[in-house]
């Protein structure tokens, strides 16, 4: 295992101390609770929206906590959903009398603990709490007789859209019913060309061969639907697009934001190429791109591979998308 | 029976699960996302520390403590369901005295309840409720053949290893490894694995 | 070799096609010379800035190009210097009447390419052209009978800085001078955990065992000044931070900007591991952090490692720092 | 000789530069930035593609807009130093005919001439000019003694071999390899190495 880190079970803690660090002007962090909170927040009217989920798909959460997106992030283990206490700490920390949202990507372990979170917080408190999980990953099949689809690079984009209608004002019920529909309206696929190491692990979760790559991963280093021949980028970007597009359906004459993602080991260089081929793909279908986003966003550690998110996107939602944002990892307009 | 017998199971447990931790995280890494040998020893070394801080008056007690700190501590999935177990067992033995085999077994049958309702897994799945249901069974029947506590939890754990290896061929349906999909077959789940340990960590402490 | 690519050959332009169509509202791309462009210049009386050199190390330097930073930047092949060619179209493309600054990094060939272009451009069209060259990396030693230190991490802090100043008005030599006193105030080392792979070469550049790393390495995939048994965290950035500190010399009671940086394959979860060390490292040498920029902006391909960049920073510079910046690689105050 | 001549030598030199392309990119992975093979090969196909475009009157005409490809396609720090060299040796040659082997060797001259101003090289700073300077020399010498183009071609192509040769135990000064230090002892110069690839060709077609 190589990576820049001291004991395997300090990397979140010290991460979450860099985070402060690094951003003292912007983020104030809960330390015992592992919170990632708004330094200005919270501000008392709007909404609080707070998210969180395993650690290893840095800059999200903690990365999307500022003006215009989230009011706090729990950080879990590596990959491990973090605990109710944490949600209901959050919950109450940005709680400024509009009620709470909690963004939930859909795997088994945080669902289970945001839903004891929002049982625990509306009884101790009186919190109101909605929630809304999100299911984009269109790599799982058959997903209504199982645990369903992972939340995955949706949730980036829908933490954005909804940060900008909770800094509105917006009403907590209308809040959520926006997460709804971005969630409705959103898809993603992704593959990888190496596997990623969980640090208390020590090695990596799947070998492939030199010439391999898995299609249809998720976010937590877990092997994919199929191992595939390695492939060029046009036939790679063939394989996350096609399902994407087929699945919504998104036709000709739609609107889309377009979302290119690293896995967190595949630099930036590819990204662009991958967007080149991914937006002729979508050209060729007579999908317009309104608004795009290339770059690890939403990642697996150190894992090389990439994602492809379309959302389509009609005037309110690229009007949202465009609204001030001030983040570690997403910012423009402030 | 006595609230330190329940202490030496978790004593126990705890040990089990952290000697087994990377074998756990190796399941987990063939079909999932190779944490579950590192939940479940974070979640029950904090359980030790909460035994070395506090003492525990009744069995109840204990075992409430026991799975809020495993809920507060574990996260995944496994945290909510072994820490809505312990719970459910606590809540089920509360001003229950002298606990018998039958009280054990009614505890027992909370527990599994209380992971059936969170986690919402049916027979086949491949999860542990896989190791849970048939071990809940076998410990009843057990129980109604005469055996003593020791006994029903000796049956309960074989019962939950058969149903550990069956899990082997299934083809996942809930949890990480459903994502898998076919791929999943021929892996045996981790979490049946940890439920497993745990019951026969039971049966070699609680007697 | 694993990679996001099709044609090894064809990794640069490709890459560019993905930045122009990700970047539409603000990069104009020239890709018959591979020049990245500024949508919105050149800005009469501005002076303009360019940049450029070898690819394989995005962000910089396209994606530095934008509102207060630079109005241009080459892109060469994978870790080669851009050609003359490139160099002499880009500085007539940005020429607003106040002259060019030409922002080089220290490598023989980019020195020799640019110096060609300047001559060129010079005795062409007339053009004042200025050149600043960046030489920060401290592991290059006798660095007085060689060809000198690499010009790595300052650089874009650099690119920053001078650009905000380019666009207050500042004249050309005030520029110069500027970017001048920048080099001169910025010390860097990097280190690898792993070698890249140059898309052209199809394999690693260097191998390195499981437990060891290079220390002293430049963005190129070149080997380090020494290779070392792996290490935690901690010990690595005293490795980084120390001989950083000790050669401007930083002194207790210094601000300065903090600029740890990611070699491409580093995942932002492990580079703010690292930040906490540096931050601890320079808060016990008394060394105060005004500013700092955590991520993979400087990039070595897919190599996983990192580089700690200081640079003194006194107010004119942290206020600059601060000024509006639009670009795909860094944004704020628009 | 004829422009055709020299048409040959580039064509041979770009056909060696492609077939040794990946051993001067291997060269250039041990104490550089694995580049050299390609960014040869791609300078000297463009100069072959040059030459299905154009044709060319006079060998200087040739030579320089060689160099000037050269300079326009290879970048890097090999591409301002060939590039230099074959400029140089064009405008050496510019109006001078019959071009004999002195007149080859004038242009020779200013050609290296070219490199070491823009390089700055000295021997044994371990670099291309390491092969050009001896080379030079041993071409001269040639000439000197009586010798015909072909064997001084002969006898600069052996003394760049050396020159090459002798830079594996020097630790470099110039160039990316010095970055290395100590460490870029016991490997030999990519530049040297193409050098004497590129006036072996010579000696193969200039006669
Ligand atoms: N819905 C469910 N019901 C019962 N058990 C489940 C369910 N989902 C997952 N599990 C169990 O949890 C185990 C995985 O636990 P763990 O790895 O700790 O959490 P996570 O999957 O969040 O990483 C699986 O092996 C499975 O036995
Ligand atoms: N200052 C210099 N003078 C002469 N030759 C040099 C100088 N610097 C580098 N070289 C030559 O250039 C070669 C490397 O060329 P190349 O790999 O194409 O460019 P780069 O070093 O920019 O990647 C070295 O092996 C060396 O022979
Ligand atoms: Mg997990
Ligand atoms: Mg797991
Ligand atoms: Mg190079
Ligand atoms: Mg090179």
């Amino acid at each position: 295992m190589k990576k820049l880190i001291n004991e395997p079970g300090d990397v979140v803690s010290e991460a979450l101390r860099g985070m402060a660090a690094a951003h003292p002007d912007r983020l104030r962090v809960d330390h015992e609770n592992r919170i990632v909170y708004r330094k200005d927040g919270p501000r008392p009217g709007k909404v609080g929206l707070i998210s969180g989920g395993g650690s290893g798909h840095e800059p999200m959460h903690g990365g999307f906590v500022g003006l215009g997106m989230l009011d706090a992030a729990c950080a879990g283990e590596v990959f491990t959903s973090p605990v109710p206490d944490q949600m209901m700490a959050a919950t109450r920390g940005v709680d400024a009398g509009a009620g709470v949202l909690h963004i939930v990507k859909n795997y088994t372990g945080d669902v289970m603990n945001f839903e004891m979170a929002a049982e625990l917080a509306a009884a101790d408190a009186g919190t109101e709490v909605l929630s809304v999980v999100t299911n984009d990953d269109v790599a799982v099949q058959d997903s209504l007789y199982t645990a369903g689809r992972r939340g995955v690079g949706v949730t980036v984009l829908l933490e954005k859209i909804v940060g900008a209608a909770a800094e509105e004002g917006r009403s907590l019920q209308e809040v959520a019913d926006l997460a709804t529909r971005v969630n409705d309206n959103g898809r993603s696929m992704g593959m990888a060309l190496t596997s990623c190491t969980v640090p208390a692990a020590g090695k990596p979760t799947f070998e492939l061969a030199d010439n391999e790559m898995e299609v249809g991963i998720g976010i937590h280093g877990e092997p994919g639907r199929q191992r595939l021949p390695l492939a060029p980028a046009s036939e790679i970007a063939a394989m996350l697009v096609d399902p994407v597009v087929g699945d919504l359906p998104y036709q000709q004459g739609d609107a889309v934001i377009a979302f290119v993602n690293g896995m967190g080991g595949t630099p930036l260089i590819e990204l662009y190429l991958m967007y080149n081929e991914v937006a002729q793909l979508l050209d060729r279908a007579g999908i317009t791109v309104a608004r795009s986003l290339v770059g690890n966003y939403i990642t697996s550690l150190e894992m090389a591979g990439c994602s492809v998110t379309l959302l389509k996107a009609d005037d309110e939602l690229v009007r949202l998308w465009d609204a001030p944002v001030n983040t570690p990892g997403l910012r423009w307009g402030v | 029976m006595e609230v330190g017998t329940f202490v030496s199971w978790l004593r126990d447990a705890a040990s089990t699960m952290h000697d087994n931790a990377s074998y756990l995280t190796g399941l987990d890494s063939a079909i999932g996302d190779a944490d579950h040998g590192a939940n479940m020893d974070r979640g029950f070394q904090a359980v030790v520390a909460l035994l070395e801080e506090s003492s525990f008056e009744s069995v109840d007690e204990l075992m409430k403590k026991a799975g809020m700190t495993l809920v507060s501590k574990v996260g995944g999935a496994s945290g909510p369901l072994y820490g809505t177990f312990f719970l459910r067992f606590g809540t089920a033995l509360a001003g229950v005295s002298p606990i018998t085999a039958e009280a054990v077994g009614e505890a027992f049958r909370a527990g599994v309840g209380g992971i059936l309702q969170r986690g919402k897994a049916e027979l086949g799945d491949k999860t542990m409720y896989d190791a849970w249901a048939p071990a809940l069974d076998a410990y009843d029947a057990a129980v109604a053949d005469g055996s003593d506590l020791a006994g029903a939890l000796t049956a309960a754990a074989e019962a939950a290893a058969k149903g550990r290896d069956a899990t082997v061929p299934l083809v996942a349906r809930k949890g990480r490894a459903s994502y898998l999909g076919e791929r999943s077959a021929g892996h045996q789940d981790p979490g049946a694995t940890s439920t497993t340990l745990l019951l026969e960590s039971a049966a070699r402490t609680l007697a």
